[in-house]
């Protein structure tokens, strides 16, 4: 479903991502971890079309995206919650969800119902401007409108970032629940160990801009395997 | 004497004048964070076109209007895309030297300024080599209407209910409609509206597109009754600044409640004491409500209305 | 591009050429009153010029737009001063302009012509006010207009220095023709709203108007008032002649508004719009020129008065150019194209005033404009009132009606 | 940029002590060669009125100030102020009054004193007034935009007989004139700089007058730019940086911000309150277009296109755009001046004399190595 | 201890918050540091901390949880005066600070770290630092000083680089240096480890612990992360719908079915 291949960007001249070569299948759930600054978001930022790529090529769903701006990867179904909290802050929330729904004809009462019951807070606080929410909320709404536009690819940077734990546990399972409902496939980033291993089918290790390792099902499971390569 | 209808009547007057005036700048300033001192000449384009277009055309009136206000949107889209986002040099450039050369203006307050201050000089210069220090003006339709010793004309009577229309409108287009809300979205965070499936690009240039079209609407308006000549537009700018920023942050219903105040001030001091001291009594009371209401009018009524629901 | 001809030099002055600064807004609040006047020193220059010059010498210019701006102002002023070392300088139109060079060419001793319709009052060894003074702009439309429509005068006027004077003026002339001044008011130059102005002359309910509005701002004025359907006679010295807003308006918005001018397009005199008269020279100069106004006229006149000047003092040493325009220079209607045929304005060597030709004239219905009256007033206030004599008695006064009138206080 | 590890902390020269008060990371020019390029600077405007047009040039310098004072209040402590032209006006204003009532040698001193008091303590009500009742950014832009056509319409009209302070008639959109030639000491000790050609006679050039007027400014320019820079790369001036860069977080500091604000806005508005005093004693003459809505643009132009976090950009520049203003003539000439404007602003958004320090730079250093305009090297320590 | 302070050569600019950090550090750690009382923030209608009495002791370390929207920020934004009270007061030191500016709470001891990273993006990394140490210290000591807090946030070799410039983590550490820097008595962290890895996350639970014992400052931490909290606090106050729901020993809390229920989640 994404492909790849020797992908190099940089912000300006310095060079961030090094020849980077991904791939996730239809219907996958896939991690990339790896210290802070490494790179991941800027990878994430990539496939969505935030920063060009200077060199390789980036495939989506069997065409070339390379050079495709990032409303058209949007409306190709690619959807993106970023890291930190970029909602925005003088739209109401509901607002806020709506605009994750921009890139579909019609609304879906649906997907609003299931989003009200994975964070019941959006619904109560329907009609407050998004900057006023707390952290947590603003995570929880970031999570919420990415899922109304009901993408075929989601993109994930540090979802549990902020979250009190019990809600943490509830998002790794709601991520798989849709994975498997809707067949969304999913690439996120994490830090937290115990989300990784609850969702990742298969997941990345990045260094220095640029992936050093791929770990299998098997891997993963193990704690002390995974912590090695956030920890050093 | 306080007569109540001249009041009233002036009242309108000068709320259309104020919120006519400011409509334009608001959208662009409040929804782009752009401060277009420009702004006098977007007017000033508008009334020109609406004119010409009577005088060298032929055209209706009212057709004429219309046309002033579309031509400078489109010259605001020219604008946008060249100067405030770049993004036409950008993309010669990027082709030539492989990189950008200029950064969009967006929320960069005082180099907009510069910019377009720098814009103002190029259109007021050149509408002086174009078309001389005066272009012949057209006459006020509608007639008068009056009133015991009184009369008025009609037409500012008609100005003040447009503009009361123009603002449900821009109201109606930025808060209640996906435009407005995608709009709005990128503003506040671009890469984020990007990757939810906003063409940002095109957002920033209707957004300004609007915004110089309503300009131009209100030269085209003001185009029978104001004198035709290439700073018109100066007229313009201090009530169009002061009712902006005593607006505050929700641009369409700030301008709207600003018009009110200041009109009513406005009007009240004039029709008392005189033009000179109504001008002064505008002023100050700007002063006076930007430092007890640093958040605007409309700053304001968001804090009171928590304070009344706290009290509940 | 400073200095097309080269830095002169004070010798060079005295040998073939001499050097005029002509200083007059092309752009900017003022520019639809400096335009003319620029165009109309460049005619009678060329005119001069292709006549032989002046005593032989061919005129060199020194011409700048200052653009309305009086900080610009002042330095072309010293720039035409210091570098360019003119004979002679005409510039500004308002009276702030006038007032922000006046320090420099004091201080510099520099022979100065401001050619503009104005308040009146300067008494300076070194300024020639050759435009008619206020004294002079209301003392022929005011007595004629109390007459007509009656005693009862509203004043408009623009909120300076120009518009307070010249409401002064009005009720001094109010006084003097036993008319009364019900109300007056003074209106920001920023302001173009006139509803309020309106409403508050309809209160008042005069029997005329008198209008000192100046610039492009208050002409909005006009239109307002004829489309709130306020039919009222006006006088004005400012409008028509100045801003010609009867050509730029749609007619009637000007109709029956009475203007107390020296001089307008419309003139009726044989020298003016005659066949190869003032206006036909002018057009075929600057066939896409708008309007020939009565500022224009004023620096075309001086021009040919600078001309008899040094012609009859024999040098273009300013001192003695002075003294020569201090004898008394007479034109006649050939070169002042104000003054009827046969008849003469002349230069009062006492004041640096001139004793113009005025005239009243009016609006119809179709915005034609025709001669309601004519003659010769001369300037009375500086020359019997105030005492001024420069000869006699150098100064670089302005006086005011306050201090000799006490309607006009 | 290896200068701080050579000569090391405490054992420096005097020279290099000295210099240190003048450097660190707020101000660009931090090695010998930007001193002797100031040094030669500096050489030639002395001399520069024997070859042009000193009286231009001294016009520009006054204006300079102007623009210092606004790179203070808004480059270095972000506060954008459209109203430095009112506080340079009613220091003008001041001066004129004070000095037409009490025109002796001591009283025209004591206007120039008072013509920056009166900048200042304006500037401290208006500051008063905004920053103690929370008004921020572009509140605080047009409040002093709107303050500027307050004083522009008011000014104006004060052309009546009863609008006169003592002897000194305000007189209205005309304008103060008379203004008597500033004289500087006291009765029997006194200079006066204005029409006062002081005449000079070079071996090998010949016989020339100088004004007084002129080195005079000179000396306030210089002495006002060496001295902000000491303020800049002072504790003060790291504070007000960081006001400028992040207000909640300084005042998370510990730092008073409304404090630093107002102080340094009536810092500002003394400044401005001195160029103006200059400016009506240059033009013996002062009137109220200095509040319109052009004039009270020309600051931000000037910073802006000279780069707003350098005091040197101010000065550049303010000579550089009035010059073009002044001498550029013809029908096309504001069409030229708009386009550069917008040119420059567009292609060097944190101004020319920044851009113009970092092409220096790198071409000093080659590329790579080179940091930004504003990069701090080690030598920035010593500014401690 | 401002309101006591003799010292002469306080800045005119900023607080003298040197030397009660150090006394603190031998001094009786059951004083109470700071005490809200019934202390009420409303956001329109709806209240966000509701009667709070929370206290810290003088050298405490107190963590701050609950779930998302408790209140949590809130009750740091109202100690450190960013919010001002609906009703309720502040008691620092025995002192009233309700009313009291941002800054002149910073300048009696308490200092804060924002929930989104907040350093001055387009300073170096020296004048960072630089500014809170220059309000007390001079010459030679104000470079040890810099020096230190540099070192001690793991930066050196950074000095010259723009703070903007640094990672998510190295900015968290360089705003708990500039906290520290300030010798406060009472530091406030809202979420000082969110987004970090798990390296850096040991760093800043090291550093704060090292910042409590050896220099006696006061904290409170907000954080989600238990392991972290659990790593750090002694004590832990949890904040729910606004109000105080639990407080003690943190492994009591963590073993509390109610908190689990509303907070931790199943068996986490
Ligand atoms: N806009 C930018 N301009 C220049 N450099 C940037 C920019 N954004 C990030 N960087 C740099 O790129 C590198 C990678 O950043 P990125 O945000 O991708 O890391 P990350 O792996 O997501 O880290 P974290 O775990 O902290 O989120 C970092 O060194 C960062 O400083
Ligand atoms: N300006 C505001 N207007 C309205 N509600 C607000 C405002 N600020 C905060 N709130 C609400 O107050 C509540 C408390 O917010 P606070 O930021 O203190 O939560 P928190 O405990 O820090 O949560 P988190 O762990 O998610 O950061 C939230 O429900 C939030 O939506
Ligand atoms: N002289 C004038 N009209 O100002
Ligand atoms: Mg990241
Ligand atoms: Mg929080």
């Amino acid at each position: 479903m994404l492909e790849l291949d020797g992908v190099t960007a940089a912000y300006d001249t310095t060079p961030i991502l090094r020849d980077v070569d991904l791939s996730v299948e239809d219907g996958e759930i896939v991690g990339v971890m790896g210290k802070n600054g490494v790179g991941k978001t800027t990878l994430l930022k990539t496939v969505m079309g935030l920063l060009e790529p200077s060199e390789g090529s980036i495939s989506y769903d069997g065409t070339d995206v390379t050079h495709a701006s990032a409303d058209e990867r949007a409306r190709a179904g690619i959807g993106y919650i970023p890291q930190g909290r970029d909602v925005f802050p003088k739209l109401t929330v509901e607002q806020n969800i709506k605009m994750g729904e921009t890139i579909r004809s019609e609304s879906d009462e649906t997907l609003y119902d299931q989003i009200y019951d994975y964070f019941p807070v959006l619904e109560e606080r329907a009609s407050q401007e998004a900057g006023t929410l707390s952290g947590g909320q603003q995570q929880m709404l970031a999570i919420g409108r990415a899922l109304v536009s009901n993408p075929d690819l989601l993109l994930l940077d540090e979802p549990s970032e902020g979250i009190q734990p019990s809600i943490v546990d509830q998002i790794s399972q709601d991520m798989q629940t849709i994975n498997d409902d809707l067949g969304t496939t999913i690439l996120f980033v994490e830090q937290n160990l115990g989300v990784i291993r609850e969702m990742a089918d298969r997941c990345y290790a990045m260094e220095r801009g640029t992936v050093v390792d791929e770990l299998g099902p098997s891997t993963i499971a193990d704690e002390d395997a995974i912590a090695e390569y956030l920890a050093v | 004497m306080v007569n109540g209808i001249n009041l009233a009547l002036q009242f309108l007057d000068s709320f259309a004048f104020i919120v006519l005036a400011a409509a334009g700048l608001a959208i662009i300033f409040g929804i782009m964070g752009v401060i277009n001192l420009a702004h006098g000449e977007f007017i000033l384009i508008g009334a020109y076109t609406a004119t010409l277009a009577v005088t060298q055309l032929g055209l209706p009136l009212v057709v004429a209007m219309v046309v002033g206000g579309l031509v400078t949107g489109l010259f605001g889209i020219l604008t946008e895309r060249v100067i405030i986002s770049g993004a036409w040099p950008n993309y010669i450039s990027q082709r030539t030297l492989g990189r950008d050369v200029i950064d969009p203006l967006y929320d960069r307050l005082a180099d907009s300024m510069v910019a377009t201050f720098g814009l103002s000089l190029i259109l007021t210069q050149g509408a002086r080599i174009r078309f001389g220090n005066s272009i012949d003006q057209i006459a006020t339709p509608f007639g008068a209407i009056s009133y015991g010793a009184f009369s008025y004309s009609t037409y500012r009577i008609v100005l003040a209910g447009v503009s009361i229309g123009l603002l449900l409108a821009t109201y109606y287009l930025f808060t209640r409609t996906d435009f407005g809300m995608r709009a709005r979205a990128t503003i506040q965070d671009k890469e984020t509206a990007q990757a939810m499936g906003v063409n940002t690009d095109r957002m920033y240039m209707l957004t300004f597109g609007i915004g110089s079209a309503l300009a131009g609407l209100t030269g085209a308006l003001f185009a029978p009754v104001i004198s035709m000549q290439p700073t018109l537009g100066d007229q313009f700018l201090v009530e169009a600044f002061v009712a902006v920023v005593v607006g505050g942050p929700s641009v369409v219903l700030g301008t709207a409640l600003s018009g009110g105040v200041l009109g009513a001030i406005l009007a009240t001091f004039s029709n008392l004491y005189g033009t000179f001291i109504g001008r002064i009594a505008l002023l100050v009371a700007a002063l006076i409500a930007l430092r007890f209401l640093p958040d605007g009018i409309t700053g304001f009524i968001e804090q009171l209305r928590q304070r009344r629901q706290e009290s509940d | 591009s400073a200095g097309e001809g080269g830095t002169s030099t004070d010798t060079a002055s005295s040998t073939d050429t001499l050097k005029i600064g002509v200083l007059e807004d092309q752009s900017g609040n003022f520019a639809l009153v400096g335009d003319p006047k620029a165009k109309a020193s460049m005619l009678a220059i060329e005119e001069i010029n292709a006549n032989g010059g002046i005593d032989g010498m061919q005129i060199e210019t020194f011409q700048r737009d200052p653009q309305s701006d009086n900080q610009r102002y002042q330095e072309l002023t010293r720039t035409a001063i210091n570098e360019e070392s003119v004979d002679a300088l005409w510039a500004g139109y308002s009276s702030a302009t006038r007032e922000a060079i006046r320090p420099i060419i004091d201080r510099n001793e520099q022979l100065y012509f401001y050619t503009t319709q104005y308040e009146g009052g300067v008494c300076d060894e070194f300024t020639f006010a050759v435009g008619p003074t206020a004294r002079q702009q209301l003392g022929i439309v005011l007595p004629y207009l109390v007459e007509e429509f009656g005693p009862d005068i509203y004043t408009i006027a623009a909120d300076y220095n120009f518009g307070q004077l010249s409401a002064d003026w009005v009720k001094v002339l109010a006084n003097e023709n036993d008319a009364n001044v019900l109300g007056e008011e003074f209106i920001p130059l920023s302001e173009s709203s006139f509803g309020s102005t309106i409403n508050r002359i309809q209160e008042a309910d005069p029997d005329f108007v008198m209008s000192m509005l100046v610039g492009a701002n208050h002409t909005s004025f006009y239109e307002q008032k004829a489309s709130a359907g306020l039919d009222v006679p006006i006088g004005t010295s400012t409008a028509m002649a100045q801003g010609y807003e009867h050509r730029r308006l749609d007619a009637p918005a000007m109709a029956n508004i009475y203007a107390g001018v020296n001089y307008m397009e419309e003139v009726p005199t044989d020298s003016n719009t005659g066949d190869g008269g003032f206006v036909d020279r002018y057009f075929e100069m600057y066939p896409d020129a708008p309007y020939l106004n009565e500022e224009a006229e004023t620096n075309y006149f001086s021009t040919y008065m600078y001309k008899k000047a040094v012609e009859q003092a024999g040098t273009t040493e300013q001192p003695e150019v002075v003294d020569a325009l201090e004898s008394g220079i007479e034109l006649g209607t050939e070169e002042a194209p104000e003054a009827p045929d046969g008849e003469t304005i002349r230069l009062d060597g006492a004041t640096h005033h001139v004793d113009h030709h005025m005239w009243i004239m009016r609006a119809d219905d179709e915005h034609n404009i025709e001669a309601v009256e004519n003659r010769q007033i001369p300037e009375t206030f500086l020359s019997e009132t105030a005492g001024c004599n420069l000869p006699e008695n150098p100064e670089q006064t302005q006086y005011t009606p306050v201090d000799y009138y006490e309607e006009a206080e | 940029m290896s200068r701080n590890s050579a000569n090391g902390g405490a054992n420096r020269s005097l020279p290099s002590r000295l210099r240190s008060r003048f450097e660190g990371p707020n101000t660009i020019g931090e090695s010998r060669g930007f001193w002797v390029g100031f040094a030669v600077a500096v050489a030639v405007l002395v001399v520069y009125p024997v070859f042009g047009d000193g009286s231009q040039l001294s016009l520009f310098m006054v204006l300079a100030l102007l623009g210092l004072s606004l790179s203070v209040v808004w480059g270095y402590s972000g506060v954008l102020s459209f109203g430095q032209v009112v506080f340079f006006g009613i220091g003008a204003y001041t001066f004129g009054v004070v000095s037409i009532n009490y025109a002796t040698p001591g009283g025209i001193t004591a206007a120039v004193v008072a013509g920056i008091v009166g900048g200042g303590l304006s500037a401290a009500i208006l500051g008063y007034f905004m920053f103690y009742g929370g008004v921020r950014d572009v509140y605080v832009t047009i409040i002093t935009l709107v303050s500027t056509i307050v004083m522009h319409t008011f000014m104006a009209q004060t052309a009546g007989s009863e609008w006169a302070i003592g002897e000194a008639a305000l007189g209205g959109f005309n304008g103060m004139p008379d203004i008597p030639l500033l004289t500087l000491g006291i009765e029997g000790a006194s200079y006066q700089f204005i029409y006062n050609p002081f005449p000079m006679r070079v071996i090998g050039i010949g016989a020339f007058e100088i004004s007084p007027f002129y080195y005079l400014v000179l000396l306030l320019l210089i002495g006002t730019y060496l001295g902000l820079r000491i303020l800049v790369n002072s504790d003060y001036g790291r504070v007000m940086v960081a006001v400028r860069e992040d207000e909640d977080r300084t005042e998370m500091f510990g730092y008073n911000v409304t404090r630093v604000k107002f102080v340094v806005f009536t810092l500002g508005g003394a400044l401005a309150g001195l160029s103006g005093v200059l400016y009506a004693a240059r033009n013996v003459y002062i009137d109220p277009t200095v509040f319109s809505l052009l004039f009270a643009t020309l600051p931000v132009i000037w910073v802006s296109i000279g780069g707003r976090k350098s005091l040197l950009g101010a000065v550049v520049a303010t000579l550089a755009v009035e010059y073009l203003r002044i001498s550029m003539a013809g029908e096309l000439a504001l069409v030229l001046l708009g386009t550069l404007l917008l040119v420059t602003i567009l292609v060097l958004p944190s101004g020319f004399v920044p851009w113009l320090h970092e092409q220096l730079v790198e071409t000093r250093l080659g590329p790579g190595e080179a940091g930004g305009a504003d990069a701090p090297d080690a030598s920035s320590e010593v500014s401690d | 201890m401002s309101d006591t302070e003799t010292e002469s050569e306080v800045d005119s600019l900023g607080p003298n918050v040197r030397q009660t950090a150090a006394e603190l550090a031998t001094g009786d750690r059951t004083e109470t540091l700071l005490q809200t009382d019934g202390l009420v923030k409303q956001f329109g209608g709806f209240t966000a901390t509701d009667d709070v009495d929370f206290s810290v002791a003088e050298g405490e370390l107190r963590c701050l949880i609950g779930p998302n929207g408790a209140g949590k920020s809130t009750l740091l934004n109202l100690i450190t005066g960013s919010y001002e009270a609906s009703d309720g007061s502040i008691y620092y030191n025995g002192h009233d600070i309700t009313d009291l500016d941002p800054h002149e709470r910073v300048s009696r001891g308490i200092s804060m770290k924002f929930q989104v990273p907040s350093v001055y993006g387009d300073l170096s990394v020296r004048e960072n630092v630089r500014l809170p140490v220059q309000q007390f210290a001079d010459g030679e000591e104000r470079r040890r000083l810099v020096a230190e807090a540099i070192e001690a946030a793991g930066l050196t070799g950074y000095e010259d680089v723009d703070a903007g410039q640094l990672s998510h983590g190295q900015q968290q550490q360089l705003e708990i240096g500039m906290a520290a820097a300030l010798e406060p008595d009472l530091l406030l962290l809202d979420e000082p480890v969110a987004g970090l890895d798990v390296a850096e996350r040991e760093a800043i639970a090291e550093r704060i612990t090292r910042l409590n014992e050896e220099q006696g400052i006061a904290f409170v931490v907000i954080e989600h992360d238990t392991d972290f909290v659990a790593s750090i606090a002694e004590e832990v106050t949890v904040l729910h719908n606004g109000e105080v729901f639990r407080e003690g020993p943190i492994e009591e809390i963590e073993s509390d079915p109610e908190v689990q229920r509303i907070y931790l989640g199943g068996e986490s």
